[in-house]
């Protein structure tokens, strides 16, 4: 077997090594593009005291939101409360602690932790509460913040197709977080609808290099979706 | 008459040109899309992931994993482009989209503005709203010039937690069109029927009222 | 005619607006993925007091190298010299200023320009001749020096295919800077081997969204190989 | 006896490891990839935009777009990718690479590198170089022991521009492998037929010979 085989076939395996108190980064818009399972897994699981850095933290009844219930999560780092009411609740009433993060401040600094970048300036955020406790600085004329960048112990990603050496292809705008959260994780474990083998994705179109990803897992996906909006058909 | 919601999206939509990259925030703006003048093509951006949004889908064409900013789902227009959170913010942040429209709850003549929580009572959260407002040279907001109970929106400075700091220039409102510069609101527009005494009564911020002030043209 | 229609019919309507003293971008690595007659407009145009921003300048009679005989170049923004003689020449006689900067380096700052990022911290550099000037920092250990973006005036890139509304895809290696400088020019103007409609390229493969491109034009290129290396035939 | 160029190739692939992504500099280092020992897989990186670089292309197969980091015309291995330059040093910054192997002019015992000019004399340029050794936690050096002069290249400081600071402790020579740490080299190893006189007599920085130093071993 290759040593680039990146394939685990358990939901336990995937997620081994997680532990309590580590930081997660989650890939995923919304109920977008997220990894369904291994999230399901970390409720079975039932790790807790987890720092979740992620754009929304799903819903209610769906996505992260699940590991709320528990109170797995010790910290939401994120850019979006509305449209979950657990989430709202627990960061109103203190039981959860939350950074709200500007979603471009975020995307960047999971980008800039896998790319070796400690922190970087920003106007996003200058002379808001975002800004509390930061460097702020003037460049050219224009006012910036010094943001962090934010690695994870642990990332979970959601793809189209993998190969087997861990290749990631993202479909439509599931991509959204995905493929920076890949690149910011010690481990990378990324649940896919398909496994094709290496070659067969064009490399082209391969939207994440494998050599971000440690694990990779075939899923089931319910995709739910949260704002079903259509037009009648002609 | 206050604009209605249509109206309010009708006139953003007169200061769209044609080539014009838009990225529209969640509510009013959104319906700006549906009153894009004749002979004015403009590409939808939604921070996503998304260039060239389309229309809603039909129940044939709904795709979960094609949605838009507000998570409702949505269709491609032809010439679109996929990419990630970090490229979609890239052009946000970088000053590549020509026009953002979003909603507030406060904005102030010096240019702040107000729109993601109210301490104590809703936290929504920011989403893209502050990279937005940071990013974009050309923004309109759109709101309702005051509460319910009549208390001005417009204000001399911002009372909630800030979105952003010195980066709005127009503001739309129910019942006015308005530029900030110099530290001070000044009325370009009325809606139909709105007196200017109307507006300076609801306006709280230091507001310049010119001699003449037009009324809002709107298509019949 | 639509409004994001981005092609262009001359050179000379290409690089309209190019004036002396302007920084430029441009794409490419060696001779492997370069604006080929954009370049030669440059030349044709007689443009002096040029800041290039390239990796490499070309070698001395292909490339941007062909702009450094009539010292249409002033400053040289690059990582490698090597290859180019009349680049080494003209930057040990001092007729050349030349800024060395690190590849992965030289890279970012194109990135953070074209993503509204006025500087970064990096690791790369620091304690050499490269960190002289700059601000460096020490964060969770590790040494670091500040670097600004650098914007252009104008940038120049190469792609495979773009669609009228300048939505671009790269071929292979040829990428290289390409997508970075695509996005730091205030005009960007790109050449291609094919010119499609829109709605031919995948989204999901599209690799520069048209929003960063102003102007296209198709080209007929030479592409010409530095080092043809080969293996014998089965 | 000094090692060839191809025993220097050799003696690096020992230290390869199946699974392993690796960046090879220009010359010596790029001549590893043919000893790639039986059993083992590793993926090339290529700082230009390519992870997964084959062999050379035949006459049939040469593609302009497709050359690596020394502007050589190449080839893709099975399940290699593309991407660009900024993508290409996040993963070398950030970390990614197992392992990269690249020359020098100098190093010294505080695990200084100089490999990009020589003042008055020669300036290539960094290139990736000063990316490679600042983003990767394994590096190897492959250089010369001394000049043709006799100097040595080993220094307790280096006298050139510096190409990195404190980043190398593997350093393999024509005579020697050496680990640089607490200040010192570490003689690990010896060139078939080396003595360690001939080591320590061409090793100006501080060099600490154990009891026994082992001859580099290479297969027959």
């Amino acid at each position: 077997m290759s040593g680039f085989n990146k394939v685990v076939n358990s939901y336990e395996e995937a997620m081994s090594g997680l532990e309590d108190g580590m930081t997660l980064i989650a890939g995923g818009f919304g109920l977008c593009g997220i990894p369904e399972n291994l999230i399901k897994e970390i409720k079975n699981k039932g790790t807790k005291n987890l720092t979740v850095v992620s754009n929304n933290c799903g819903t209610t009844n769906h996505g992260l939101g699940i590991l709320l219930h528990d109170k797995q999560v010790k910290k939401m780092v994120a850019s979006y409360v509305g449209e979950n009411e657990e989430f709202e609740r627990q960061m109103m009433s203190g039981e959860l602690e939350v950074e709200l993060t500007p979603q471009g401040t975020l995307a960047e600094k999971m980008r800039a932790a896998g790319a070796g970048i400690p922190a970087f300036f920003t106007a996003t955020g200058y002379g808001t509460p975002v800004a509390e406790g930061k460097e702020s600085r003037e460049i050219n004329g224009r006012h910036y913040i010094l943001e962090e960048s934010i690695k994870g112990d642990f990332a979970i990603v959601k793809a189209w197709k993998a190969d087997t050496y861990g290749n990631l292809v993202f479909r439509k705008t599931a991509r959204n977080f995905n493929p920076m959260a890949a690149t910011a994780g010690k481990i990378t474990v990324v649940e896919v609808e398909e496994i094709v083998q290496p070659g067969e994705l064009d490399p082209d179109h391969i939207h994440t290099p494998g050599i971000y990803v440690d694990r990779v897992i075939l899923g089931n996906f319910e995709k739910v979706i949260e704002q079903r909006t259509t037009r009648p058909s002609a | 008459m206050a604009l209605s919601r249509e109206q309010l999206a009708q006139r953003v939509a007169q200061e769209l040109q044609d080539g014009f990259y838009v990225n529209l925030g969640i509510g009013i703006p959104t319906l700006v899309a549906n009153y894009v003048p004749e002979g004015i093509e403009v590409m939808l951006q939604s921070e996503n992931g998304l260039l060239g949004m389309g229309q809603f889908p039909t129940d044939e064409e709904v795709d979960a994993d094609l949605i838009n900013a507000g998570k409702q789902t949505v269709t491609m227009a032809t010439g679109a482009s996929l990419f990630d959170s970090a490229e979609s913010f890239a052009m946000i942040r970088g000053g590549h989209v020509d026009l953002t429209v979003l909603g507030a709850f406060e904005v102030d003549c010096q240019g702040n503005i107000a729109s993601y929580m109210i301490p104590g009572k809703l936290i929504k959260g920011m989403g893209g709203a502050m990279d937005l407002v940071a990013g974009a040279d050309n923004i309109i907001v759109t709101m309702t010039h005051a509460s319910k109970h009549g208390e001005s929106k417009l204000l001399a400075e911002c009372t909630l937690p800030l979105t952003g700091k010195g980066c709005i220039k127009k503001v739309l409102t129910d019942l006015a069109f308005l530029e900030i510069k110099e530290g001070k609101f000044h009325l370009l527009e009325r809606a139909p029927g709105v007196s200017v005494e109307e507006i300076v009564k609801l306006t709280a911020g230091e507001l310049v009222v010119p001699n003449h002030v037009p009324e809002m043209q709107f298509p019949t």
